[in-house]
């Protein structure tokens, strides 16, 4: 087995084990820890599939300001129970449910034609990666979407000043 | 100058109470006067501008005017194609007129949310013109369906008691409907390619020219269950029997302005949606289902009954009193509301006595109480009348036989003579009502200190008496407008009379899909035009 | 790269599924909003992976998309969360049924 | 052309005033100015009227011009103004229109100036009668009055039937507000019925009667292609004798409404909730003779069925007599009036049964100068007795109010029908011409008979109870009893000339008379009279025929004077000894209670079925879905125990879990929502990979 192999099993273990922490997790702190190690694994995969620039803006986003603004949400509202009950009986259906979605498509895939069309080919050429290919492909031909998604940025911020503003 | 409008007038008139909802959401909430008084401005200003269709309308020559087309999404062939005949001028018309009266007789009685409410009525208002102007099947659903949301939310924010189980039951009910006429929209959208052989398109006059004339078997089969999609669509909204429950409830609960606009008029699009689509572009299933709609329209809803009348005199009765069903219906909320705001009930037993007390009140109620128990002079009464010739002239073969009644001939006469009685039960009804709110003897203490209307109560109301006076006494340029739409949809269904016989289905027999006959080896057929009148 | 591609889908697809389950058990609507990032990062692995598979850079402009859009999401949803904590005192989404039937 | 092309102004000044008086009068005028504005409207009509018949007169030297057509041969002008419904086209192609217009022909003539004449004379003495009402009253019922001028001529002068039906609506809704005019007031205490509920029957009844004219409008648009009236009465000849039947008998339906006929007349009776002005114009001179007038307009329509002729001869006689018996027993001044009235009303329809359309205009007429008369002379009585209608606490009042007291025997003698007043000459003409009626004319002439000689008994017990005898009321009254002022004496005088001379325009040509009427109506109903007068004449009987029925009138007067003023106690023996018919003359026959057991409760019923229908029956399969599923959770309820404390067996579970998903539906938690959602993807795709064969 190639060592990236391995290390993309490792980190691909580690990212599930941790995200089924999160939703484990009573304490909503540990989720948001447990989701940040998924975040950095999640980065880890990025890298090995040769998409840097994208795990660089893994980091920076999710770890960087995604998390803090859970953090600060979770002090904000100051929970008289943190510890939610976890598992009741909706909890037990919904999770057949889920599972034996997650079942059908394992199964799905497994029937063959999609895993054997998909299998990934060379690797991206240069040391460099390919960050000047990602621009050029941003600001030339996604231009007005790169844009429009700044706005919604925008939008997105004014609204939740908005929304959490203390009197309105 | 008039060139531009005539060319834009449609879209203006359409998208102008949206623009001024985005508007109005820019005012800051505090100031309610400036948000009512803007909104106010902004209706009339949309009233004087579709007025003058009223002029510009060539009713000579008919078919549809001041269209607007652009294609919008040209992969499925859908067109962004708005355009008005009689019909629909009237209807936009109305819908202005009461837009602004609705708006008018906001003002005291929303008092909370005020910027939400008027951008809703706002938002309602280019709903509904919408809906009057698509000439494109696409857009006409989305209009449908987009009017629903505002609505919903006008009931279910600004309503009574039980606010929220009307609204939900009213967007169910309309939602149900709706997603049926889906249906049958689609049916259509995918059968007309097979007719012509050429591209799709949501196009409602080519819909119309080319499937209306069909004499296809396939399509007369078919054309049997796009006609049912289509009825439950519209007989929801018209409300027909038995799907006119969810009305009571979202009158009872609506605000005064909603039900205004609820009764004067959304109940007007089922029937709008039979006379556009359903009667010239199924005229066959229209026949063929004809004795069934009647005896549903006739438990009461005088214009279906015209409508479906199929002739000339029914379908102007049916139009015309659909207007002024909408006049004098809105007018009766509106003067619910005036007492509900003063006394903040409704109850009937709570009044009595209020003529003396409020003279100019029970002047104008006295006027639309006559009004809409059909006395001539009134508005009522032209189109009541005109729509019992027009279901007198139902041919006998229209209707059926019962045998175990003596052979009781139920067609065009007994229709009429339901009609006719449904009028006066109708009479004995609303001077009950009218008796027991204004006259005998002012005993609730709490009455004695009512004010009479003021100026602006008085304009919410005169208006529409005036229209009433202006169709009962000289009702000639409507019929003139609808002359040409009218005569058209008359000689559809002619045409569509033949097209049965040609096709040598038994004329009257019960609708069983097993009783079709089978299909040719070439299911197409070539598409002709009907001769104009 | 020597990993099959079916199994980097899997990976994405084990992470959708956690980020479901999350959603539909958790009554929290912190950890619902942390569900829907886990989702949102496993559809972003699908991006990044067919990028890759197909030698194409759309799927990684689209990753950076998916990323913005993540960032709105989020701040859009903790402010609603607060607004509602503020307002009905509680996170709890089963405490909060006005639809109810 | 002068006056007749003035014509349309005829109902239009009453409008005027109307506006004036309704929009402003209240507010603005003082008393004096609306009554001014209110009488004057109705004399400028007048005069108009007046004006236009007499340029009616030559006819023939009338031009025609454009919505101007003359008819010299009918003696008739047609206004047009304009189009009003053009409705487009029939299936043959014949333009189907209503025109808003407007005819002067003789018969049209003697209603207008009957109309107006009586309809002005009562304005004026309106004047003094509701002189003590507060303002804003005053004008609210000049101008009521004046919108009933203005409708009444409407339904005169219309040449089309909608246009008459615009009068008969018209009248219709003024007499309802009119009747209702007092409305907050109680009008009948032991049926606890207010004057508004008096207004409404009326209304409604008159409604249901509309139903007949509608229906009959429509049927002669749809096979005439016209609704104008000469189009139609035109085209009769090929219009087939069932449409004709059934045209007839419809609008003789909707007749039967406004004229109080059986079996409509329950309305009239209780009509007099209105103030006495109001009986005095409404409800016996005009409006109620509307029925009359269109039956007379519409004569060859009725002459082209027999049967329906028949019909309105018979539903007239019945009803002559069966009022007539009722009115034998009332107390109330008014109500004997009314029943009067009906019993009229039944004399005219038996005369326009039988074909003597103009001999029916004629009692129209002298009924109007007579009942006119003696319903303001009443009202002069209430006046002088401050309010008071019961006639058992009247009695002996000719001392204190002469003049009222005159007018009111002259009006007796004249319903009475002693010649030489007017009443004699048009009842004789009618029992003559019902008297030659084939086949059931000796029976028509009995009832009709019979009805003058109950008529003469109970108007004159009325009189004798009202004016002689000993005064029964009490010193209260007594003190403000007072003649009543000159504005309504004046209008007495006059009517009482009329009701003495109105009949010398009739007099039959067996007195060596030419018949002055009837000669003017003959373009108009000519035809129809000379069907009645295809009879054998022998103008020896009819003389012997007059002297029998003067002989009969004069029994019934004297029957009267013997029981009331002479032999009371014989008439109590009477009444003792036919108790139940007397009881059932009391009550009126118990048609009203008959009329809400078998009309109104099953109405009532049908209302309460229908809602129940509603929010049952419809409401109930709209919810049925949820009602399963609230049942299905109701049950679950107790299995929910079991499950906590983890005692489920297998069945209960599945039924718990069945209810338990049912009743999460609608717990509006959103997740819920998603886990079905999922869960409907999964049972797709599971679906679609069976179908496909993995």
């Amino acid at each position: 087995m190639a060592p990236e192999a391995v290390v993309f099993y490792v980190l691909a273990s580690i990212a599930l084990v941790s995200a089924v922490m999160v939703i484990w997790s009573r304490n909503v702190i540990h989720s948001a820890i447990y989701l940040v190690l998924t975040f950095f694994c999640v980065a880890a995969v990025y890298v090995l599939l040769r998409a840097e620039f994208v795990a660089v803006v893994q980091v920076l986003v999710y770890a960087g300001g995604i998390l803090v603004l859970f953090l600060f949400a979770i002090m904000l509202v100051n929970l008289r129970d943190p510890l939610g009950s976890r598992l009741g009986v909706h909890a037990t259906l919904s999770g057949i449910v889920g599972v034996s979605v997650v079942g059908m498509i394992l199964y799905v895939y497994s029937t063959g034609r999609l895993a054997r069309s998909l299998t990934l080919g060379p690797p991206t050429t240069g040391g460099g990666g390919n960050i000047q290919l990602l621009g050029d492909a941003l600001y030339r031909d996604y231009l007005l979407p790169f844009e429009i998604a700044s706005i919604l940025l925008l939008v997105a911020m004014i609204g939740a000043i908005v929304l959490a503003r203390q009197k309105y | 100058m008039l060139d531009w409008y005539t060319r834009n007038a449609l879209n203006i008139v359409t998208f102008l109470p949206l623009l001024g909802a985005l508007a109005l959401l820019l005012i800051d909430k505090e100031k309610k006067g400036l948000i009512m008084r803007s909104a106010t401005w902004i209706a009339f200003a949309d009233f004087l501008l579709s007025a003058p269709l009223f002029f510009l309308y060539d009713a000579g020559r008919g078919g549809f005017q001041f269209e607007f087309r652009r294609p919008w999404i040209p992969s499925i062939g859908v067109d962004y194609y708005v355009g008005i005949d009689g019909i629909s001028l009237l209807l936009l018309l109305l819908t202005t007129f009461l837009g602004v009266i609705s708006i008018l007789s906001s003002w005291t009685a929303i008092t909370e949310r005020v910027k939400e409410y008027y951008v809703f009525m706002l938002v309602l208002q280019t709903g509904m013109l919408g809906v009057f102007i698509s000439l494109d099947f696409f857009l006409f659903y989305i209009f449908w369906e987009a009017m629903l949301v505002p609505m919903y939310f006008l009931i279910g924010i600004w309503g009574g008691p039980r606010k929220l189980y009307a609204a939900i039951k009213f967007f169910l009910y309309t939602l149900l409907g709706s997603v049926l006429m889906l249906l049958g929209i689609l049916a259509v959208y995918f059968y007309y390619p097979k007719v012509t052989g050429g591209t799709s398109t949501f196009d409602i006059t080519e819909f119309i020219r080319v499937l209306g004339p069909l004499t296809d078997p396939v399509w007369l089969e078919m054309s049997k269950w796009v006609f049912l999609a289509f009825f439950i669509g519209f007989a929801i909204k018209v409300p027909m029997f038995p799907f006119h429950t969810w009305l009571p409830d979202a009158h009872v609960e609506a605000p005064t302005a909603g039900s205004v606009i609820l009764a004067g008029v959304l109940l007007k699009m089922g029937t709008y949606g039979f006379v556009r689509f359903s009667l010239p572009m199924l005229p066959y299933a229209t026949r063929y289902y004809l004795p069934y709609m009647l005896g549903l329209a006739v438990i009461g809803i005088l214009y279906m009954l015209g409508v479906f009348a199929l002739n000339q005199q029914g379908l102007y009765g049916g139009i015309l009193q659909m207007i002024n069903h909408g006049l004098s219906t809105g007018a009766l909320f509106l003067i619910v509301g005036l007492i509900y705001e003063r006394r903040h009930t409704r109850m009937i037993a709570e009044f009595g006595g209020l003529s003396s007390q409020m003279p100019i009140y029970a002047t104008l109620f006295m006027i639309i109480t006559m009004s809409s128990i059909g006395l001539p002079v009134l508005n009522g009464f032209i189109g009541e009348f005109t729509i019992l010739v027009g279901a007198f002239r139902i041919p006998p073969a229209y209707g059926f036989s019962i045998p175990w009644l003596g052979g009781l001939h139920i067609g065009g006469m007994f229709w009429a003579v339901c009609g006719t009685l449904g009028i006066v039960l109708g009479a004995a009804y609303m001077l009950w009502l009218y008796q027991r709110t204004m006259f005998g003897k002012l005993d609730n203490p709490e009455n004695a200190g009512l004010k009479d209307l003021d100026l602006r109560e008085i304009m919410t109301l005169a208006p529409i008496v005036l229209c009433c006076f202006w169709i009962g006494l000289y009702p000639k340029p409507f019929f003139r407008i609808l002359e040409r739409p009218v005569t058209e949809i008359a000689a559809r269904l002619q045409a569509g009379e033949a097209a049965g016989q040609t096709a040598a289905l038994p004329a009257g027999a019960a609708p069983s899909p097993a009783s079709a006959p089978a299909p040719p080896p070439t299911a197409v057929a070539s598409a002709t035009r009907v001769p104009a009148r | 790269m020597p990993v099959p591609a079916s199994h980097i889908l899997v990976f994405s697809l084990l992470l959708f599924s956690v980020g479901v389950l999350g959603v539909l058990t958790r009554r929290n609507a912190i950890v619902i909003l942390m569900s829907i990032e886990l989702m949102m990062n496993a559809a972003n692995i699908n991006f990044i992976a067919f990028s890759q598979r197909l030698q194409n850079m759309v799927g990684q402009v689209f990753s950076v998309f998916t990323i913005a859009v993540a960032a709105g999401e989020v701040a859009v949803g903790l402010a609603v969360v607060l607004a509602l904590f503020r307002n009905r005192d509680t996170v709890y989404v089963d405490e909060v049924h006005v639809m109810k039937g | 052309m002068t006056l007749i092309g003035l014509l349309w102004t005829v109902p239009l000044f009453p409008v005027a005033g109307f506006l004036l008086n309704g929009l402003l009068g209240a507010r603005f005028f003082p008393k004096k100015a609306v009554w001014v504005i209110a009488c004057g409207a109705v004399l400028l009509s007048f005069l108009v009227s007046l004006g236009a018949v007499v340029a009616l007169r030559d006819v023939g030297s009338l031009t025609p011009s454009p919505g101007a057509a003359v008819d010299a041969r009918a003696h008739r002008v047609t206004l047009t103004l304009g189009s009003w419904m053009p409705m487009g086209r029939s299936a043959d192609g014949s333009e189907l229109s209503v025109d808003w217009s407007f005819a002067l022909d003789p018969l049209s003539a003697v209603m207008l100036l009957v109309v107006t004449g009586v309809g002005f004379l009562i304005h004026v003495y309106s004047i003094g009668y509701m002189g003590h009402e507060p303002h804003p009253v005053f004008a609210r019922f000049f101008a009521y009055l004046n919108l009933f001028m203005a409708m009444m001529l409407t339904l005169v002068l219309g040449a089309s039937l909608p246009v008459v039906f615009v009068g008969w609506e018209g009248v219709g809704l003024c007499s309802y507000l009119l009747i209702g005019f007092y409305y907050d007031r109680m009008f009948d205490e032991k049926t606890r019925m207010s004057c508004a509920d008096a207004g409404r029957k009326a209304f409604i009844t008159n409604r249901i009667g509309d139903v007949g004219f509608i229906l009959g409008m429509l049927l002669l648009f749809v096979n005439a292609g016209t609704l104008d009236i000469q189009g139609i009465l035109a085209k009769t000849g090929t219009l087939g004798p069932g449409v004709c039947t059934a045209a007839a008998l419809l609008l003789f339906f909707g007749a039967c409404g406004k004229s109080a006929q059986i079996p409509l007349y329950v309305w009239l009776p209780d009509a007099m909730a209105g103030p006495t002005p109001v009986s005095a114009l409404i409800h016996a001179a005009t409006m109620v003779t509307a029925g009359v007038y269109v039956t007379c307009r519409m004569a060859p329509l009725y002459l082209k069925s027999p049967g329906a002729m028949l019909a309105v001869a018979v539903v007239g006689a019945l009803t002559a007599l069966f009022a007539a018996s009722i009115g034998l027993a009332q107390n109330d001044i008014k109500k004997v009036l009314a029943y009067s009235t009906v019993s009229q009303l039944g004399y005219m329809m038996l005369a326009a049964g039988v074909g003597a359309f103009s001999a029916a205009i004629f009692h129209l007429m002298t009924h109007a100068f007579f009942k006119a008369l003696l319903f303001l002379a009443a009202g002069s009585v209430i006046h002088a007795m401050s309010g008071e209608q019961d006639i058992r606490k009247m009695g002996g009042l000719d001392r204190h109010i002469p003049w009222t007291h005159a007018t009111f025997v002259i009006a007796t003698l004249a319903i009475a029908g002693i010649p030489p007043l007017a009443g004699f000459f048009s009842k004789d003409e009618i029992l003559w011409a019902a008297f030659n009626q084939r086949p059931l004319g000796l029976l028509l002439w009995l009832v009709g008979a019979g009805t003058a000689g109950l008529t003469a008994f109970y108007m004159w017990r009325l009189y004798v109870l009202v004016f002689r005898g000993e005064e029964r009321f009490d010193d209260e009254v007594r003190h403000h009893l007072h003649e009543s002022p000159r504005s309504m004496i004046v209008p007495l005088a006059v009517l009482a000339v009329l009701a003495i001379a109105g009949g010398w325009v009739g007099i039959p040509e067996v007195a060596g008379f030419r018949n002055l009427l009837a000669g003017y109506l003959a373009p108009v109903l000519g035809a129809g009279e000379e069907a009645a007068r295809a009879a054998p004449h022998a103008p020896l009987f009819e003389v012997v025929m007059m002297i029998v029925s003067t002989v009969i009138a004069a029994f019934g007067l004297v029957l009267g004077w013997v029981f009331y003023e002479r032999r009371p106690e014989a008439r109590v023996r009477l009444a003792e000894s036919a108790r139940g018919l007397y009881r059932l003359m009391v009550n009126k026959y118990y048609v009203d209670e008959l009329y809400g057991k078998i009309v109104l409760a099953p109405y009532y019923a049908l209302c309460r079925a229908a809602a129940w229908f509603d929010q049952w029956v419809v409401d109930g399969v709209v919810n049925a879905a949820g009602y399963v599923t609230l049942a299905t959770s109701y049950t679950s309820v107790g299995f929910d125990t079991y499950v906590v404390d983890g005692l489920v067996n297998l069945a209960g579970y599945i039924v718990r879990g069945f209810s338990w998903v049912f009743r999460k539906v609608q717990t509006g938690i959103v997740q819920t929502y998603a886990t079905a959602m999922i869960f409907g993807i999964f049972v797709l795709v599971s679906a679609y990979l069976l179908a496909r064969g993995h």
